[in-house]
């Protein structure tokens, strides 16, 4: 069972359960093997938010597209990236799901539907836009999702691209991952208003979801996708979520408000949806057998992404494309 | 010649104005790949506020449409399009307002290609109306190539006859890059014949005019002055040979390298400002690779300001034939 | 009297009139005078629009500061620009505003407020962040104006200039004058929800206005600059009017709608104010009066501009400043 | 030499991070000048992702603020606070960003002094940290100079060393004009001396090392680079000089001139793409105005393609000393 097998068919709890696993190890290892030298630059980990992107993937269906951003591990493993072509490409690898040109923050996986992770805030909302243009212009019944965070709804792209998309009822769904934070900064000190009044604003169907919440998650975006599979056009989501970790590998932490990560820490998604499966009726050793898994799962993973060769300056794509490489 | 040959060789000549001549290959295209798609401000309903594409979405309608005034919106959905099989092409009215359309075309259209290791390329095409003369004022009037000069990965154009431009247009929109199209203003009504229909090929060259004493290397409005010029100079014996270099990126060295060898002597004409433009690049490769042939090179540009609005002030800005033929002759 | 004396003092019902007189015969004069080939290239005209410009500029004190758009010349006379600058610079001749180096669309006056008349769409509402920002900073209480149309509030500088401007409750007026269309698209077309609620969602407030009648423009304004400057933060006006001429020179106009034209014309400002001077019980001989010699002043500001010299391109402030020139 | 003088001098001979001497120019011109104002994105209360402006916002409550993620607001709303008074500066917080403020620089900013004929002036600082060789990928990479190489009426500061950071950095807020100050993420921990604090002119070069040789123009981390390749050409027998030329615009094109003269071989070394970089121009006016005295010219630039991630791709994408020295030797 990898995560990559079953990204657009219906997912039980415990699938979901151990895609955010899946994610917060991936997370937890990069953090690791950047302070072992083995990732390089900066990295920007998703720990803490796992159940939007697991929630939100677990609606796709085949055709339908995902742009995340420099934030993007979790989007990425979610929609179904193979965790050893992202690990190897977090260490640079020929092998790497980029060959290792990319990095963290631009992945890029096409057969997967994730058309890229954008470096530029706000970018991951304009390259949806697009998608979904595409897909209304074929009369495709597909979906094009944008994930972007908080401190993106004050950026340019924001708002051109959802009076477009409401002007021409793009099948297009708008994930918007509340951290409370744009890096360092709360993000409610440099916004005026609430964000879900943008969207309203222009007509768009807006909602807010505790986006610690898989299955809630899982509900408004299954709703929003029958909307714009139905030519009813975008849906905002508003997940209020929390990254447990630095906003990159430099980060201080020195701005988070007294109690605030304790607070978040009881609530955050992993524990919080093994706490409910068991509430469900879920068996403990099903859990535990899940978690063992995940785990030689990826040290396996980092093993051979150790061992994985690197990239040959010589097999660059070049300027200039002529059709598809690969 | 069979009938039909000669048939086409005639229609081939028929005489069209340049901005027809974009007309028409926008609409040959929509009708060939309807992955094509075209929008912008103002081009649909109303036919462009430069009348150069009239009648487009009514034989296309669900393939052109006008869009509200949102640069940013427009190139980045140009790249989420491009990537999920269309073919857009994208009015961004004035090359002035490009600066709002570049960074998607920068960190996302020129580098999606590279990043994903050859996942998938990003055919997209923009137009823009460009350069001055038309007494638009400084924000109207500017030529934007130095701006995107120097980016990876992006096409640039500029054509200078509507022959040219219906072939390198057609191209653009074949290619699998990011194209930038860039319309003179001033070269909208010059009427010249439509030609045959065939894609020019990006990064090829034309030899305008041959002459053996000094090259003179340039492109769009600049190759009409260089012709002038040539006209004045010949009167003084000086045979100039002009290049139009009809892309700007890539550039067709081979054909410019083939004329300084035998002239020796070389000018590039820029509409732009002197610094930073990309008559520099020119030189530098010439110096590079020419250096043994060489007993001149040097730019005619226009002054390191913005472009004044008054008549005599804009008309002293560009250089017309008679100055770049003074000039040449000063200097060679 | 001329326009500039008086723009920031109590004005009179008659004056208003005036200086919406003064706007309307200085636009249908350079309609002329294109067509006559003496203004060059492109004009946006302000017809049908006067009492937005007038109405707002009655408010201003000396110090306030406005940016305009390329539909700037009603905002510039209104401020006080002379009408004879802004006439021989629209003939190009070096006695012009600016030395006939802007031309139609980038008129700048900084002696009488005028910051810019801006050619790119938004370009005045980040400029005038930037001056409330400068009052702000200076503790000084003037207020900054910027001009921009319906079309405008699509662009990526509208959005993150009114969020700015109320984030940091900057001393700004934002005047959106809703002509109903961007050049010769319907706005409503390609705009999704009211303008109005956008900067409502930000907690900006944001009241629409006749737009044609220039004492509920000025009421209106009255009482935002008021609040701009007890740093109570921006406030955002919609004017409701029409342009009764082309988008530029060169508009085919075939998008009115039927009717629309001749309804607006019943209630073009000019007209409008007139009517309602007489039913103020100002006598018709004050008004006839009045413009008589609004004509006047015009015809002999068209003579001089006529002949006024051309600029001498060795005359060029160069690429770099060095400190003010004049 | 006085007591007081020995300290000024051992004073600026105390060493000091580059980061750190940025910080310190602009704690310095917010104390001298009122009109100065400071905002960015995290640079207040943060410090800045690059610890480069901590404690400014401490010492100076009211000027120095955190703004939104707004880039096109941030620019152009630094061209109306400088128009009404202020001297702001603005991190716009990495290069690959800066298309996203270009529109209010290019069309406003640089074109205010010029087309309102001289009423006002346009004193703003944009600084940007740039360049490659941090693994940070293609999107946070880039060198922004040839996006704005090409814009008349603004200022481009490339410092090499904390010396010269604080003193261009006092320049460049202190000039009448639009400035777009440079700084590498790579030399961002460089130490060296502090300097005495002066402004140091834009557009004066610097002779960071001579020789007779070669004349190696280049910038920023370049000069690096280029002084390590003179050492190993040194031990062959060549001398290279080395300019650092400190600000691309205005070039001081006599420094180099004075060299290439000596030397007669002119290598341009840029970070950067090698089509449409700023390298170009410098060979251009080279072949201008010193072709006679030039036995070589050529640039040792970037490839043309993005930045790669992995430590293998992106060391071979940048050259280093020994590169660039076995370069210089199979040319010259
Ligand atoms: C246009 C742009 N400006 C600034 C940045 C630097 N930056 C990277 S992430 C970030 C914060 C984004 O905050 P938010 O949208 O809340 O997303 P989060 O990182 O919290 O997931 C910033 C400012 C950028 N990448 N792009
Ligand atoms: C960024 C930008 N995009 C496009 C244009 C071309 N343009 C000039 S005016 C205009 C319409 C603006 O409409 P609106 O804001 O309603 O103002 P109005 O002209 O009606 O006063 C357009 C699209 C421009 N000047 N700048
Ligand atoms: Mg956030
Ligand atoms: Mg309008």
């Amino acid at each position: 069972m990898t995560l990559t097998s079953t990204p657009n068919v219906a997912v039980s709890d415990v699938e979901l359960y151990r895609r955010m696993l899946v994610i917060r190890q991936f997370e937890d290892a990069i953090q690791r093997l950047f302070l072992d030298g083995e990732v390089y630059g900066t990295t920007h980990l998703y720990s803490g938010q796992e159940a939007v992107a697991v929630g939100v993937a677990s609606c796709l269906r085949d055709g339908d597209r995902v742009a995340a951003t420099y934030r993007g591990h979790g989007a990425a493993l979610a929609v179904g990236v193979s965790v050893q072509g992202l690990m190897d490409e977090m260490l640079g690898r020929a092998t790497g799901v980029c060959g290792g040109r990319a990095g963290s923050m631009n992945i890029v996986d096409l057969e997967h539907g994730l058309i890229g992770c954008f470096g530029i805030v706000g970018g991951s909302i304009a390259a949806a836009t697009g998608v979904a243009l595409a897909f209304q212009q074929r009369r495709e019944p597909s979906v094009a999702v944008a994930f972007f965070g908080d401190g993106t709804s004050n950026q340019g792209y924001f708002h051109e691209c959802l009076n477009l998309a409401q002007v021409r009822r793009l099948p297009l769904l708008f994930v918007c991952e509340n951290n409370l934070y744009m890096e360092y900064t709360a993000t409610d000190t440099i916004t005026a208003g609430a964000i879900l009044d943008r969207p309203r604003a222009m007509g768009i169907p807006a909602y807010q979801v505790d986006g610690n919440d898989v299955w809630a998650v899982q509900a408004a975006t299954a709703d929003a996708l029958g909307r714009a599979r139905n030519n009813e056009g975008p849906t905002f989501l508003e997940a209020m979520t929390y990254r447990l970790v630095g906003h990159s590998r430099s980060d201080p932490g020195a701005y988070r408000r007294p109690g605030e990560l304790d607070a978040w820490t009881a609530k955050e998604p992993v524990r919080v949806t093994r706490a409910a499966l068991l509430k469900r009726g879920v068996d403990e050793t099903e859990i535990t057998a899940v978690e063992a898994s995940v785990t030689q799962e990826l040290e396996e993973v980092i093993a051979r992404a150790l061992q994985a060769p690197w990239p040959d300056p010589a097999t660059s794509p070049g300027e200039f494309a002529n059709g598809a490489r690969r | 010649m069979s009938a039909a040959t000669d048939a086409a060789v005639e229609a081939a000549e028929t005489t069209i104005e340049l901005r027809k001549a974009i007309g028409l290959a926008l609409d040959e295209e929509l009708a060939r790949d309807e992955r094509v798609i075209f929008y912008g401000e103002d081009v649909a309903v109303a036919g462009g506020v430069f009348a150069v594409t009239p009648g487009l979405s009514e034989r296309h309608p669900d393939r052109v449409f006008d869009t509200p005034i949102s640069e940013m919106a427009m190139a980045g959905a140009a790249f989420g399009a491009a990537i999920t099989g269309l073919r857009p092409v994208v009015e961004i009215m004035f090359g002035d307002f490009l600066p709002l359309a570049m960074d998607s075309l920068l960190n996302q259209a020129t580098k999606h290609w590279y990043i994903s290791d050859g996942q998938g390329s990003v055919p997209l095409v923009i137009r823009s109306v460009v350069g001055g003369g038309g007494r638009f004022g400084a924000i109207h009037s500017q030529m934007p190539i130095a701006w995107f000069h120097g980016i990876p990965g992006l096409k640039i154009v500029a054509p200078s006859n509507p022959a040219d431009a219906r072939g390198l247009l057609k191209a653009a929109i074949r290619d699998d890059n990011p194209v930038l199209f860039f319309e003179h203003k001033r070269l909208y009504t010059l009427k010249g014949p439509v030609g045959d229909g065939e894609p020019v090929p990006l990064g090829s060259a034309a030899v305008a005019r041959e002459g053996g004493d000094v090259t003179i290397v340039t492109a769009m409005k600049g190759v009409h002055d260089a012709l002038a010029a040539a006209d004045i100079l010949a009167a003084d014996g000086i045979g100039a040979e002009v290049i139009d270099v009809r892309t700007i990126r890539p550039l067709d060295w081979p054909t410019i390298e083939r004329s300084v060898v035998k002239t020796n002597r070389l000018i590039v004409l820029e509409e732009g400002p002197l610094t930073g433009g990309w008559a520099g690049e020119v030189l530098a490769l010439a110096l590079e690779r020419s250096l043994e042939h060489l007993d001149h090179g040097s730019r005619i540009a226009t002054p390191n300001t913005p472009v004044p609005y008054s008549p005599p002030l804009e008309d002293d800005h560009f250089p017309g034939a008679e100055r770049i033929a003074a000039l040449i002759k000063e200097r060679i």
